[in-house]
């Protein structure tokens, strides 16, 4: 069984202890631990259970490789699925729950899967399976997949914490705070670059303290303490734990993923904060993990990486089991069973497959009294729920057993691959060293950024320099690099100098023994989490599935939560072996970021409720909120759609608004519309290009209505013009138009014609603009101003400085609602002065305030436009039947040219007309007119679409405006509209100015 | 009911780590011209005692400040009471030149970050992409840069103070976000 | 994510500071253009895999439209200079000749 | 061709499965073949096994210059759906769509073709008349979807946040035989299926030029030696240009990054698939349990397979607000694919400037529905000279102004 040491544990602070609950069971730790440490400490070593399978699984690692053990992470809205224990710090309090498994965590239905039908459940089984009665995959197979599929359970609640960004700029980052990480920090920072070093666990130095050796002849804790202390005191220098490097991604940008109150979680503050770092130069010292070996029952609870179980003693005083067996083809492993020993555990074998056997660390082991067997591997592991025995075989054999040992851990290591995750995230190279039976770096192939020149240099174990003394060495090298490469040249110190035992040279085993059956190859994982085995690889190899990514995607070898950083190594060196290829030749899967899950909220960072996205308020909102305001959403703006009253329905508030507006007189928030202004002695010229319509030639104190077009001739934007002098213009946009057609000037004038004088300015905001519309509109304005508005003094489509009350305004007599109407621009911080005086003194009149519906309805009343209802980005002014509005005088105008395509110059185009149905009820939003007959691929015919359609309340009946082929010839014809339920609504194709025609209402 | 001008969002103000206010109305226009012309630097002085400044500088003053906002546009500051008779002059000043000036005074809202040097620095770090390190942005700088989501243009008056320039439409979702960024507890620790 | 030097302002930005306008150097073709030259105005695209000339606007900055020469494969950016020019200056196309010899972008090379 | 079932993995289980044959053969390249397909991602080998299927054509080689659907094929979120809005697009969708329901048992291949559903969710009155607007189009494409209420759109996603403080959900637009398939099974399955008809499919082998006589095309030029054909069809997303390029013509086509990740496997929590266009976010639950959640595309041109981290941002920032369950679960893996956008952001399946050359490309965003439709149409294009399924899709139509925009209903992202 796993427990709690007497003596040992440098991470620990023993006399703090904590208490925590696993699947409700009350268990205690102690401060320094982390959940994994404390659950083996309360000899918790059976954690999950398997993806496919459901085979138990505990712990096989000490970091954020860990493949199996995941739980589910405290409760409601904080509460979260599929959290790495080996990365989790021990909390008082903390509380989690075992994952993927139905009852319980001991007994598991699900295991079934593994006991009767795993053998029928190989790779790739459900492409071949569930495929007749076709119906039965989506509400049967499906389902039942699905369900016993997923890990973690789904939170329910919304996330109570806050997240953030943070923006920052450096020199040289170094990720990875072990020795070669705080060497190359220290070498770049004394070279004079500004350097971020950070680490993602709370504490540095990294494996070295673990495993020993001395550096310039001391404890390596020492080197680990002195070297913090001076990068502490290098105002150039900034260190971070608990921060991972997430990702790199180009031109030397990377994310830093700090868990700031993940280990305490009722602290202040954001729970993680995701910094987006600008790197001149980025070092890797990510280090290395160690690989698995392939033998039947590696899977079983108390099989686990020989360094996890020398961390586990080292830093948490925790032993995994009393009897170990160490299993390994290197030296490193037998730093393991050397730890153990002396912590007085015992250690019946170290079984080391390389027939040669070990080196300087074999010979102390022995010294120590330990057996070593050379040349031998495991057949077998006993036991189900966890470790009972080990049968041992003639690695260079089929299997055949030699002994059975009795043991109840099983410590083993297949050798150590660097950690090129973050080297290989933004396109850097790999090569296969075949010493080392592993891949590195290739430093002639780094990830390149702006400038062309390489930006990522990897550092230590992650560059495949083990041994401590290289190690530090190739740290020095790589911060002495990367401080040149960013233009720092100060003196940058030299290398420690490491010492450690040598290693005898590494002999890659991909199986074990190496001629393993089939039986034993089906019970040989490379996946623990998503039940990978070694027969499955050489399935998919078998069935054609030559390619890595092919063989991972066919098998899931890799895809599991640990993205394979255990599996992936093995499970190519296995498909290499079943191709007959070398392992380079086979090739990785791509490394993709980030290098360990991150939270989706770290992500969005503060971007959530209020601060999701920018709503653009006018000076009037808060009267609009106060008084009943239906909002709709406009763009980035919040506009009224209608006001309700209290017990009003949001029709019967339309269709109020409307009757009073046109009766008496209403009040409309326009500020939204866009307002630039355009001046130069080239604006008229700019202007007409721009414009469809002739602008050059309009008088200053007037206004007039043009259109917009894009270079593809569809119709863009429309509105009113006003000249306000001899070379200034303010033209009106629609609310959406007005940023993108303030850029689409700028970006003619500056990429196009830029020897043209003209300069523009959007001053949307700088305005409140209030329409004024009713038959009362004027009388209610002459009772705040003295200046003349009469029909004479201010004409339709002119336009006039006054004082309102006090107020400088601008007031420009034009309507779009066919009503005697007037728009009131003044200063935006004086908007809802206005609008109150206005209120108050259209009191007497029954003044009422309408929204985006109200003008809508007024607008198609009277058959005007609206961009958006009758164009939707395909239509062009043509179409519209608004050739008035097109010069035939001028040369060019945007658009021009594609007007005059083959397609667009077609006389047959659908057109605008109005629609009255034949019943007078209100035709649906976004029917269509069919023809007869069917197209070549059986759909029906159609021959229009209505654009626009409301409940008229001036006529009381259901008006449409639409498209229609040859429209305005057919007058008078009646249309076919289907609903979407098949029955027909028919409607006369008539003219589309319903009320009003002569327009008599604004001409007073 | 008082007609008076009001600001956005009436000089709200929120106390985190640092203090973040909105600062009421200021007089702005935008002057675009020709900046290396006599004119234009004559105009400017005029307006508000300023020369015009380098590039993405400010230029601060009591009577009025002139910003950079790109090559051929300048932002000058005065009160808001100020601008019309500012404009007036600068109109006056460049009669005849080919030129813009125009009051955006309402189109703008303006805050003010303040509280330690570290505490306003790590503030604006978290919202826009700009290294906010000290010697890399300093009093007299002025950037227009990407704040969250929208445009915003910043400055430092001193080294314990930011000023922040964007949209009045936007002026809340610009109060909440520096609330949210100056929010106790969040304190980086990289600045101090 | 891409780092641009605004040749207007001087920023050195992230991309999220600017706006990419698609091809750059276009010649427009108006009234009177064959359909052919019209086409290729505005729909046929270089697009090539390396050297590649394209707008850009500094629109949460300085505002204004400028020209990078970008390798579409590596994306380094050989440089960034002004829009209110038809070609890339001279110093530019060295620069992508040192780097990228024989290449080639429309007319340019 | 050994047929797949349950009794046949029984079968193979009893001998450890050392009895299954290849899925696909991998010969030497021929010299001549009639049909040359470059590009073996699903649109590519579709039209292969339609070619044999329905027009008896098969001696015809798939070119792949590195593993059979390993563009973009295996890199979208699988998404599949119909609910178009212009006639010719909703044409090539609906077949393909319909030739999905079926696919698994025509190719004795279980693609896992899902048909849970897909709601666009109308967030604004616009877009509420939009897909009114489409709703009312299929109805007489005959495409099954419907406008449903908010209330409706809680009943089928329990996990979604109707009234966000940006955007209520005003409604949706609902596929209910939309849904999805296991992207890399189509390629596969397609793969087998052609195998077995005894057409070459080349890997490793990568197009270097297009040999011409006059105006017509005699074969390509590879890696692997020349290689004649009568017909050649190009459909290498994000490659297209390149090879348009190779065969003398150019395209109305900009090559840009499209991004989407995947967040650990959690159990069902979300039975069909959901797209927000206004705050850009889609989202469905693949059956391993991983949240699959769709990303934006790159502004600028780029062949990298990755993608600015910006984009990430907004569809996660979008996804926590729709959905706030997430906010707490991990992104597992983010990554990107090229995708030709065109000049009206529909595909193009055409005859081209060359003669015996066609293409098969610009399907932006939204390829992975269209495979077996694509397939079908291409293949009879190819055979035929044309196909009622194309015809609208040609090169020519932007020379005509003859646009095929589907963001006109309500800016609908594939």
């Amino acid at each position: 069984m796993s427990t709690r040491l007497a003596t040992g544990g440098r991470l620990l602070n023993k006399s703090r202890t904590m208490g925590f609950s696993f699947n409700g069971k009350q268990l205690k730790g102690v401060e320094g631990d982390t959940l994994a440490s404390a659950l083996l400490a309360n000899d918790q070593m059976l954690v999950g259970r398997s993806f496919k399978y459901h085979r138990p699984r505990g712990i096989v690692a000490s970091g954020g490789e860990e493949p199996n053990a995941l739980v589910g992470l405290g409760e409601d809205n904080k509460f979260e699925p599929n959290q790495r224990v080996t990365t989790t710090e021990l909390f008082d309090g903390l509380t989690c729950t075992s994952q993927n498994h139905w009852p319980s965590l001991e007994f598991d239905v699900g295991v079934i899967n593994s006991k009767l039908f795993a053998r029928f459940l190989p790779a790739g089984f459900y492409y071949k399976m569930f495929i007749h009665p076709r119906p039965l995959w989506k509400h049967v197979y499906e389902p039942f997949i699905r369900q016993s599929a997923g890990l973690g359970k789904a939170p329910r609640d919304r996330d109570q914490d806050t997240y953030e960004h943070f923006y920052a700029f450096y020199d040289v980052v170094v990720i990875g705070g072990g020795v070669a990480g705080l060497q190359a920090a220290k070498a770049a920072g004394l070279a004079g670059a500004k350097v971020l070093l950070m680490e993602q666990d709370p504490h540095w130095g990294g494996r070295a303290p673990v495993d020993g050796g001395t550096i310039d002849g001391q404890d390596p804790q020492a080197f680990v303490d002195a070297t913090l202390s001076e990068l502490e005191s290098m105002s150039n220098v900034t260190l971070r734990n608990r921060m991972m490097g997430a990702g790199v991604y180009d031109h030397g940008y990377v994310l830093g993923y700090e868990r700031v109150n993940d280990h305490r979680p009722t602290a202040k503050g954001p729970r993680h904060r995701l910094w987006r770092i600008r790197a001149g130069q980025i070092i890797t010292a990510t280090g290395a993990i160690e690989r698995p070996l392939s033998f039947a029952g590696n899977d079983i609870p108390g099989v686990m990486l020989a360094s996890a179980v020398r961390d586990y003693v080292v830093n948490y005083g925790v032993s995994i089991g009393d009897r170990t067996v160490v299993v390994t083809n290197n030296d490193d492993a037998y730093l393991t069973a050397i730890t153990l020993k002396e912590a007085g555990l015992e250690v019946p074998v170290i079984l080391d497959a390389r027939a040669s056997g070990g080196g300087a660390l074999a010979d102390r082991a022995r010294e120590m009294g330990i057996r070593v067997e050379t040349g031998k591997g495991i057949a077998s592991v006993k036991g189900n729920k966890r470790v009972e025995g080990v049968a041992i075989c003639a690695q260079a054999g089929e299997g055949a057993v030699l002994e059975e040992i009795k043991c109840d851990a099983v410590a083993m290591s297949g050798g150590w691959s660097p950690v090129v995750h973050l080297w290989s995230h933004c396109g850097g190279k790999l090569v296969w060293d075949e010493a080392e039976a592993m891949f590195r770096p290739d430093p002639e192939k780094a990830p390149t950024g702006d400038t062309g020149e390489g930006f990522v240099i990897a550092a230590g174990a992650a560059n495949g320099q083990f041994a401590l003394g290289d190690a530090l060495t190739d740290a020095q090298k790589a911060g002495e690099a990367a401080a040149k490469a960013t233009g720092h040249k100060g003196k940058a110190g030299k290398a420690p100098a490491g010492e450690a035992p040598a290693y005898a040279a590494i002999e890659p085993v991909w199986m074990m023994p190496q001629g393993a059956n089939i039986k034993l190859r089906m019970k040989a994982w490379l996946d623990f989490q998503n039940d990978v085995k070694v027969s499955d690889v050489q399935l998919a190899a078998r069935e054609g599935f030559e390619s890595v990514e092919h063989a991972k995607r066919y098998t899931t070898l890799g895809m599991a939560t640990d993205q394979g950083k255990l599996s992936n190594i093995n499970g190519l060196a296995i498909l290499s072996d079943a191709l007959g290829q070398a392992i380079p030749q086979t090739g990785t899967t791509t490394f993709r970021p980030p290098y360990t899950p991150i939270s989706l909220s770290s992500i969005a960072g503060n971007a959530i409720g209020d601060t999701f996205q920018p709503i653009r308020k006018t000076p009037m909102h808060d009267w609009h909120e106060e008084n009943g305001a239906h909002w709709e959403p406009v763009g980035a703006w919040r506009r009224p759609y209608t006001f309700q009253k209290p017990g009003e329905s949001v029709e019967d508030a339309v269709t109020r608004e409307i009757k009073q507006t046109r009766d008496s007189l209403g009040l409309l928030d326009a500020s939204t519309l866009g307002k630039i202004i355009v001046k130069g002695p080239d604006a008229g010229k700019f202007l007409d290009m721009l414009y469809t319509n002739m602008m050059s030639t309009l008088k200053p104190g007037r206004c007039r209505y043009g259109l917009m077009c894009g270079e593809n001739g569809f119709l863009q934007d429309d509105g009113v013009v006003a000249r306000i002098d001899e070379d200034t213009f303010l033209c009106h946009t629609t609310t959406g138009g007005a940023d993108s057609i303030h850029a689409h000037m700028e970006e003619w004038l500056q990429t196009e014609w830029w020897d043209w004088k003209v300069y523009t300015a959007n001053v949307t905001e700088q305005y409140a603009q209030i329409g004024v519309v009713g038959p009362n509109s004027r009388k209610t304005l002459e009772k705040l101003t003295d200046d003349d508005i009469s029909a004479e003094g201010l004409t339709f489509m002119g336009w006039k400085d006054i004082t309102l009350d006090g107020i400088p305004a601008r007031v420009y007599r034009i309507s779009f609602s066919g009503e005697l109407s007037y728009e009131i621009s003044v200063p935006a911080s004086r908007g809802r002065a206005l609008w109150d005086r206005l209120v108050q003194a259209g009191e007497e009149y029954g003044v009422t305030p309408y929204g985006t519906e109200g003008l809508h309805v007024m607008r198609a009343e009277k058959g005007f436009i609206m961009i958006g209802d009758e164009t939707d980005g395909t239509v062009i002014p043509q179409d519209l039947m608004m050739h008035w509005a097109i010069s035939k005088k001028k040369e060019d105008y945007l658009g021009k040219r594609a007007q005059e395509r083959e397609h667009m110059a077609d006389p047959n185009r659908w057109k605008l007309v109005g629609l009255e149905t034949t019943d007078g009820t209100v035709l649906p939003d976004g029917a269509y007119a069919v023809a007869d007959g069917t197209n070549a691929n059986g759909q029906r015919n159609v021959q229009g679409r209505v654009t626009s359609t409301y409940y008229s309340p001036t006529l009381d009946r259901g008006i449409a405006m639409g498209l229609v082929h040859n429209g305005p010839d057919r007058m008078g014809e009646v249309l076919d509209f289907p609903k979407v339920d098949g029955t027909i609504v028919k409607a006369k194709i008539v003219d589309q100015v319903f009320f009003d025609k002569d327009g008599e209402k604004q001409n007073v | 009911m008082s007609n008076a001008a009001v600001s956005a969002l009436n000089g709200a103000t929120v106390q985190g780590f640092a203090r973040v206010e909105e600062t009421g109305l200021h007089g702005m226009i935008t002057l675009r011209g020709d900046l290396a012309s006599a004119k234009v630097k004559k105009a400017v002085k005029e307006a508000t005692g300023q020369d015009v400044p380098a590039l993405r500088t400010i230029n601060t003053g009591d009577s009025g400040a002139v910003a950079w906002m790109s090559p051929d546009e300048l932002l000058v500051m005065v009160d808001y009471d100020q601008v019309d008779d500012t404009l007036a002059t600068i109109e006056s000043t460049l009669a005849g030149e080919h030129f813009l000036a125009v009051n955006v005074s309402d189109a703008r809202a303006m805050f003010r970050v303040s509280g330690s040097g570290a505490g306003v620095r790590e503030a604006l770090a978290k919202l826009c992409p700009v290294d906010m390190a000290p010697g890399e942005f300093e009093p007299g700088m002025f950037r227009r840069t990407r704040m969250a989501q929208i445009p915003a243009a910043i400055w430092m008056p001193d080294a314990e103070c930011v000023h922040i320039v964007c949209f009045r439409s936007v002026a809340e979702y610009t109060f909440n976000l520096l609330r949210d960024a100056v929010a106790e507890g969040g304190e980086v620790g990289l600045f101090s | 994510m891409l780092i641009l030097d605004c040749p207007c302002c001087g920023v050195r930005g992230e991309e999220t500071e600017f706006h990419s306008g698609g091809e750059a150097h276009l010649k427009r073709f108006g009234p009177g253009s064959s359909d052919d030259d019209f086409h290729g105005y505005l729909f046929e695209k270089v697009n090539p895999k390396g050297v590649h000339f394209e707008r850009w606007r500094h629109v949460n900055g300085c505002g204004k439209w400028f020209h990078a020469a970008r390798c579409t494969m590596t994306l380094e950016v050989f440089g960034t200079y002004s829009a209110q020019t038809l070609e890339p200056p001279q110093e530019i196309k060295d620069k992508i000749t040192a780097k990228r010899p024989g290449w080639s972008w429309r007319e340019f090379s | 061709m050994k047929r797949y079932s349950a009794f046949a993995v029984a079968r193979e289980a009893l001998r450890y499965h050392m009895g299954w044959e290849r899925a696909w053969a991998s010969p030497e390249p021929k010299k001549k073949y009639d049909v040359i397909i470059v590009g073996a991602g699903g649109h590519g080998l579709a039209t292969a096994y339609y070619l044999g299927k329905n027009f008896g054509i098969t001696n015809v080689a798939i070119l792949e210059k590195g593993w059979l659907g390993g563009g973009n094929t295996g890199r979208n979120t699988t998404i599949i759906r119909s609910n178009y809005l212009q006639d010719p697009s909703a044409a090539i969708y609906e077949k393909s769509r319909s030739l999905y329901e079926t696919l698994s048992q025509d190719l004795n291949y279980n693609v896992m073709y899902s048909p849970r559903g897909v709601i666009m969710l109308a967030q604004t009155e616009h877009e509420v008349r939009g897909y009114k607007r489409t709703a009312h189009a299929n109805a007489l494409q005959g495409v099954s979807t419907e406008f449903i209420s908010p209330q409706r759109v809680k009943e089928i996603v329990p996990i979604i946040n109707l009234d966000g403080p940006r955007y209520p959900v005003l409604g949706g637009l609902w596929q209910a035989r939309a849904g999805t398939a296991r992207h890399d099974a189509v390629a596969w399955g397609f793969a087998r299926a052609c195998s077995a008809m005894g057409m070459d499919i080349i890997q490793k082998c990568e197009v270097t030029g297009v040999s011409r006589d006059g105006g017509k095309v005699t074969g390509v030029t590879t890696n692997r030696g020349d290689i004649a054909c009568d017909k050649l069809g190009i459909v290498v997303a994000g490659n297209s240009g390149h090879l348009a390029d190779m065969a003398g013509f150019r395209l109305p086509i900009e090559s840009v990054s499209l991004q989407a990740l995947v967040s650990e496997p959690i159990k069902p929590c979300m039975d069909c698939v959901v797209m927000a266009n206004t705050v850009h976010g889609y989202m469905s639950q693949s059956d391993k349990g991983e949240m699959v959640i769709g990303g934006g595309t790159d502004g600028f041109n780029s062949y990298t397979q990755r993608g600015s981290f910006h984009h990430i941002e907004e569809t996660v920032r979008a996804l926590v607000e729709t959905f706030p369950m997430v906010a707490r679960l991990k992104m597992l893996r983010q990554w990107g694919g090229i995708v030709d956008i065109t000049g009206d952001r529909s595909p193009i399946l055409s005859k081209t400037p060359v003669d015996g050359v066609f293409i098969n490309s610009g399907w932006g965003t939204g390829g992975f529905k269209a495979t077996p439709g694509s397939g079908w149409g291409f293949a009879e294009l190819i055979a035929k000279g044309h196909s009622p399924l194309c015809d609208e899709f040609s090169l020519t139509r932007f020379k005509e102004g003859r646009f095929i925009d589907e963001s006109v209903a309500a800016g609908v992202a594939h």
